[in-house]
């Protein structure tokens, strides 16, 4: 702010702009990459595995594939069960990754090892299994339709945005609780421990190629209202993105 | 503040000063731009705009369109006043880097402001006099829907919506409603606000934690309904949308039969 | 609540250079703020305290003791303690506060100088929206096409909170700070405002808001729009306390500020300056600021009650145990629609206050603008819940509330009338600050007329909570309030900084910026149209072109803003020596020299007519 | 330009900065009473609204509406005793620390009410104490109580303040006597809006 006159020539000033507004356009498009890379997906996708097999449901031949996840109350108990977590902060968590890739107008058969306790759902709509070939599930062996509010440790729930070009997929899957009394409920340092939990298997049939999220539905994260703070609402740990391709 | 220095220096009825003020060429000029501009905003309101709607599945949708061509209408002059004005002087803009001479030295004209005042007015009425019948047209269509409709009772949970019908019994992630049955929905939350929004039906209202709203339509046209959420509820508000169906009532009879199992396939 | 007074002093009078007074700077308010800052964070036991309450009672304490701590540090409460052990500041420290033959260090001080302060706001309000406009492009890129692709929800989401209330603050501010604070007691015939120490402390009070609206990206952001509302803000991340302080903090700031300009212009006007003298911006200014006297506070109560429910279990928003999130909702827009005119009405006075000096006319019936004005800032208090009409609360008051909210349209009507009329017959000299009125007519003739399909019940069925609203506030805000600020900006920028801006770099600015303005909004008008709810990290597909346009909007609209921003920076430094008054103006501000001598007038002006005397007589 | 048109320029009449000042703190009431607004809207809106039956939750508290007359009490006495003091002209020094006192001992009754609430429910979380309030009516009375604490607070700072400068002998006594009414103002104001909470307390 010296009172001089500018004896700036014109050249010099045109550089001077060129390279001040190539500056600052470079100091927003940093900002946006560091965006980008602190939101980015799990490195890791996880891939169900096709297998040779199909499958005829009402009159239409599929070819099947199966994957498996896990729900882990903490980050240490997800370790203690063989998956790295790439999440940050120690959460109750989906695992081994929160985005899941499926191959189109396939049967998929999907195994989640559910290993958490759990109080209430908030809305009871949730704990019927809704989507499914049958609309069944299968926990440890028994084929239910619905587990009772009161019951449900977690659910997946794959849903999507109604669009012109892309085929309906809303799967529903409520995870039956593990009790307090129940053996393996949380983990321990103790090697010999054999982690029970509950398994629940189920099947359903995808479209065409889209993308599609899913998330849980049970009020398992923290703060006062309906506990979908914290883990609830950090993208990756109890939901994440579905792929079909 | 006095009008001494008005536009107009005589003092006969205000119709003669009128008409004094519409003989200059240059108000003619403008208002010929104006009225371009107004028949752009005809043509935008009347058919540009309604074709960016989805399709209306419901008399209060139809209002809806109605009642955005209408006003559109009634702001054109407006718009036709202010930019056939603004672009006659625009085009008569001063050039140079020293200022232009002084203009004339009126500071008011008090005809034109009471003019302006009362045609603002009374355009303002218009909109509040139309909006409220429309509003108490549609509350006279509640208390005709309250004797047959047929109750939804809607849940906004994160980030999903779910509906029960408690007279079948049947619940489910997907609105399906049989066409001319009205239709009342009882819409709550159990965890933080949302907004219950089935697009092509247009009626909206939040979904409060723990405190029932409640609105009707009666859906007139077959089709899909989008269900959204119109008001941010966290993580992922985005996704928190639905699919839903206009059914005849036959079909929904059936889907109703096929999913009073307790489940939805 | 002294200010550069008089009282018969029979104290030896102390030397200021060995006073307390001048040892402090911004460098010691930093220092003293952080102790402050750490000693509460660790004293209540960090981030150990797990229990969702307990942690955001310990954030929320770090962040005020931050703030309290800065402006001890900074010596803001120096004045109070003297004047209440009854030991008055000294003429001499008076004018050191005041930074007199300090140079450049007195913009890092607790500096009562009102110029001093009015470039502060300046460069922080230019901060604020650089790094509002940066999150804007951020979430422009993220739609750029469906499947949220450039960021996850939990990101976007906080850019658009953030966003949101960055721009928010910085519109509230954006004209009465830098030139309600420069331009405006000099414009008055003043010396000073009314209360210079209460200016610093607006400022640095403001200032420190900032670094704590920053800590928000630290703790997990602010999911839940710059609206707030309850009960997701209850459910929010340990983010939201940074919310809560920056609003609470900035609640304080604008109520000292809205208090010291109102008082300013009420008390001390230039003898002969009489209420029908008082220049055009002046008036909007005072009218704006003494709206959101009443206006703020109730957020800040809103604020305070998220506050408490957040980390003491308080009930205030939660239905299960009493509370309501309509009660939030009430109290926000209480605030929230005087605050939307908080920020247009200085911006619109800017404009009036240059369009009669490029056109040389007269204003157009001064009292049609402060009738229009005035009409604005009264019914602003009585239509609160148009915001509220979808919310199920009483869709009995929807009636009311809607006509009081379409009554607005006439003294809103009247801004353009009055703008209009100093145009008619007139030559406008198209330089930078005269294009700001066209793209103002044009952008608040649209931002009105959409308002009018929102503020009627049923078709706010249609719009509310679309990229509609999002669209037709933008076009009020930032097309009417921040063209008039820009405007502002390009008009006053001699007499700030001594230098012409660039008007090369201002024009390309200036068009880049409005096109892509147009561009970005028409878009988005089209995406509500066709029902896309706002606030959206994805979208449908059949959104996917009116998405596009908008982001490319969006681009245009940030390379003109960062043109804009070489054009200050470098105008600043190299511009062309501005001669004192370079655009003819009768207004007051233009009889002073540059640089502005501190008490701003040799010899106290007297007025003797209002400022826009030009042009023939008669017709 | 000297030094000294620096000085005239700043140096207004002491009368016109008196009236500058208290209009300045009029001003700064007219927000407070924005916010004392808000809580006491908060407050009616809340109990007409009384959602899920949660006012006053099954098994709550209630808390006599002669607790809220009491901490307000000395509010009211200091408006009184300052007016008392302005009006005696040269005992002001003598009288205006009463007006401190009184405030100080409201400060503590107000202090006494809030830390003695019975609306606390207690429970515990991760090993760590945590607080709650019984419901709607609870978290209202707690706020307008903590309201009360701040007017206090600041309405004893400005009671100190004049009641130290009062003893002072080189202050100009123009000045002087229009920060008393000006203080004055402000006590005047805390005391409406204590008796405004208090009547708004009273009705559970």
């Amino acid at each position: 702010m010296s009172g001089k006159e500018s004896t700036m020539t014109a050249s010099k000033r045109a550089l001077s702009a060129v390279v001040g507004v190539l500056l600052m356009v470079a100091v927003v498009g940093v900002v946006g990459f560091t965006l980008h890379s602190a939101s980015a997906d799990p490195h890791k996708k996880l891939y169900a595995t096709k297998t040779a097999e199909t499958i005829v449901v009402d009159g239409k031949t599929y070819p099947k594939a199966t994957i498996t996840m896990g729900v882990y109350a903490d980050t240490a108990q997800a370790k203690e069960m063989g998956y790295n977590t790439i999440n940050k902060k120690d959460y109750v968590q989906y695992g081994p990754s929160s985005h899941i890739v499926l191959p189109a107008h396939t049967y998929v058969t999907m195994t989640i090892h559910g290993y958490d306790g759990g109080e209430k759902l908030n809305a009871p709509f949730f704990g019927k299994v809704v989507g499914t070939v049958g609309g069944t599930m299968n926990v440890d062996g028994v084929d239910v339709t619905e587990i009772p509010a009161d019951q449900v440790q977690h659910t997946f729930t794959i849903h999507s945005l109604p669009s012109s070009n892309r085929d309906p997929l809303f799967v529903n899957i409520p995870l039956q609780h593990v009790d307090e009394g129940d053996n393996g409920f949380l983990p321990t340092k103790d090697p010999g421990t054999n982690y029970k939990g509950h398994t629940m298997t189920f099947s359903f049939i995808t479209g065409g190629a889209g993308e599609y999220v899913w998330n849980c539905e049970y009020p398992c994260g923290d703060g006062t209202y309906a506990k979908f703070g914290a883990a609830m609402s950090a993208y990756g740990y109890m939901s994440g993105k579905v792929s079909v391709a | 503040m006095s009008d001494d220095h008005g536009l107009v220096e005589m003092e006969p009825t205000p119709g003669e000063k009128l008409a004094a003020i519409f003989k200059q060429r240059e108000v003619r000029v403008a208002t010929a731009w104006g009225v371009l501009v107004t028949a752009i905003f005809f043509v935008i309101g009347g058919w540009i705009y309604p074709s960016w709607m989805p399709t209306a599945m419901s008399t209060d949708m139809k209002s809806i369109e109605r009642l955005i061509v209408i006003f559109t209408w009634i702001s054109a002059p407006v718009c036709g006043i202010v930019l056939g004005f603004s672009i006659y002087t625009f085009l008569h803009r001063h050039k140079g880097d020293t200022p232009p001479a002084d203009g004339p030295g009126f500071r008011t004209n008090s005809l034109v402001v009471g003019l302006w005042v009362i045609v603002s007015s009374a355009l303002c009425l218009v909109a509040v006099v139309y909006g409220l019948i429309e509003m108490n047209s549609a509350s006279a269509a509640t208390a005709e829907h309250k004797k047959n409709a047929m109750v939804v009772e809607v849940t906004g949970s994160q980030w999903a919506w779910s509906f029960n019908y408690p007279e079948q019994g049947v619940q489910s992630h997907e609105l399906m409603l049989p066409i001319n049955r009205p239709v009342e929905f009882k819409i709550i939350s159990v965890d933080v606000n949302h907004s219950f929004w089935p697009v092509q039906l247009g009626v909206k209202v939040d979904a409060n934690r723990l405190q029932t709203t409640v609105i009707d339509t009666t859906p007139n046209k077959l089709g899909d309904i989008d269900v959204k959420c119109a008001e941010l509820c966290g993580l992922y508000h985005a996704y928190m949308e639905t699919s839903g169906k206009v059914m005849s009532a036959d079909d929904f009879n059936t889907w109703v039969t096929a999913h009073q199992g307790g489940h939805t396939a | 609540m002294t200010t550069l007074d008089h009282h018969a002093s029979v104290r030896p009078v102390p030397n200021p250079s060995k006073s307390l007074i001048t040892k402090l700077n911004m460098g010691t308010g930093l220092v003293v703020g952080v102790i402050f800052a750490l000693a509460t964070y660790y004293g209540l036991g960090g981030d150990s305290a797990g229990v969702f309450e307990n942690y955001n009672r310990t954030l929320l304490a770090t962040m005020f003791m931050w703030s309290i701590g800065f402006m001890v540090g900074i010596g803001a409460f120096i004045g109070p303690f003297r004047w209440l052990v009854g030991k008055d500041l000294t003429d001499e420290e008076q004018l050191y506060l005041a930074g007199d033959g300090q140079g450049i260090k007195r913009y890092f001080k607790y500096c009562t100088d009102h110029k001093v302060v009015g470039i502060q706001y300046m460069v922080g309000v230019m901060a604020l929206l650089g790094v509002g406009g940066t999150m804007a492009m951020m979430i422009r890129t993220n739609l750029i096409q469906p499947g949220s692709k450039f960021v996850g929800p939990t990101i976007y989401n906080s850019l658009v909170g953030l966003h949101g209330i960055t721009m928010i603050i910085a519109m509230i501010i954006v004209v009465t700070g830098p030139f309600g604070n420069f331009i405006m007691p000099i414009m008055i015939g003043a010396a000073d405002m009314a209360f210079p120490r209460l200016n610093a402390l607006s400022w640095w009070v403001l200032f420190t808001a900032i670094p704590v609206l920053c800590s928000a990206w630290f703790l997990g952001g602010i999911p839940t729009g710059w609206t707030a509302y309850a009960p997701l803000s209850i459910q929010a991340g340990p983010g939201m306390n940074a919310f809560i302080a920056t609003i609470i903090i900035f609640a304080v700031s604008t109520a000292v500020a809205g208090a010291n300009i109102t008082a300013t212009v009420v008390a001390m006007r230039a003898k002969g300056m009489k209420w029908n003298r008082v220049p055009i911006f002046v008036v909007g200014a005072t009218m704006s600021v003494a709206l959101a006297i009443p206006a703020f506070p109730t957020f800040m109560v809103s604020m305070i009650m998220t506050g408490l429910d957040r980390s003491y279990a308080t009930t205030f928003f939660d239905a299960n145990l009493g509370g309501s999130g309509w009660l939030y909702a009430h109290l926000f827009w209480i605030m929230g629609h005087p605050e939307v005119y908080v920020i247009l009405i200085p911006g619109v006075a800017v404009l009036m206050e240059i369009a009669p000096v490029f056109v040389r006319k007269p204003l157009f019936s001064y009292n049609a603008a402060i009738a229009g004005f005035a009409g604005i800032t009264g019914l602003s208090i009585l239509v609160w819940a148009h915001h509220m009409y979808m919310s199920g609360w009483m869709p009995m008051l929807n009636g009311p509330f809607m006509v009081t909210t379409e009554m607005i349209s006439v003294p809103t009507g009247l801004i353009f009338l009055v703008i209009l009329g100093t145009l008619w017959r007139g030559r406008p000299w198209m330089k930078l600050p005269m294009l700001g009125v066209y793209a103002f007519l044009w952008n608040f003739l649209i931002g009105g007329i959409t308002g009018l399909y929102l503020s009627d019940v049923p078709a706010d069925n249609y719009l509310h909570g679309s990229m509609y609203v999002t669209a037709h506030f933008h076009y009020t805000l930032m097309g009417a309030a921040l063209t008039g600020a820009l405007a502002g900006l390009a008009y006053w920028f001699p007499k700030m900084t001594g230098r012409m801006l660039n008007e090369r770099a201002g024009y390309i600015s200036f068009w880049l910026v409005q096109i892509g303005f147009q561009v970005l909004f028409l878009g988005m008008f089209i995406a509500g149209a066709e029902g896309q709810p706002r606030r959206v990290a994805d979208y449908s597909v059949n959104f996917a072109t009116s998405d596009l346009i908008s982001s490319i909007g969006a681009y245009m609209i940030g390379l003109g803003m960062i043109v804009l921003l070489w054009a200050v920076i470098h105008s600043w430094r190299h511009g062309k020596i501005a001669p004192m008054n370079p655009w003819g103006s009768k207004t007051l501000e233009w009889t002073v020299p540059y640089p502005v001598p501190l008490v701003n007038f040799d010899t106290p002006p007297v007025v003797t007519s209002d400022p826009y005397g030009y042009g023939k007589a008669g017709n | 330009m000297s030094g000294d048109t620096r000085f005239h320029v700043h140096h207004d009449a002491p009368i016109q900065v008196g009236r500058r000042e208290r209009l300045g703190v009029r001003l700064l009431i007219v927000a407070d009473g924005a916010f004392v607004f808000g809580m006491i809207f908060s407050y009616f809106y809340l109990r007409n609204l009384n959602a899920n039956n949660g006012w006053i939750p099954e098994g709550g508290h209630t808390l006599s509406a002669m607790s809220g007359w009491v901490s307000v009490f000395p509010l009211i006495i200091a408006a009184i005793t300052h007016r008392i003091a302005m009006k005696s002209g040269n005992a002001f020094k003598n009288i205006a620390p009463i007006t401190f006192v009184v405030l100080l001992v409201g400060l503590y009754l107000q202090w006494k009410q809030l830390a003695h609430m019975p609306f606390q429910v207690d429970g515990e979380a991760e090993g760590e104490k945590i607080f709650g309030f019984e419901g709607a009516y609870a978290s209202s009375w707690v706020l307008i109580a903590g309201a009360n604490m701040f007017h206090y607070i600041l309405g004893a700072f400005v009671a100190l303040g004049v009641a130290l400068r009062s003893r002072r002998n080189d202050l100009n006594a123009v000045l002087e006597f229009w920060r008393q009414r000006t203080v004055g103002s402000w006590l005047t104001w805390i005391a409406i809006s204590g008796i405004a909470c208090a009547i708004t307390t009273s009705i559970i």
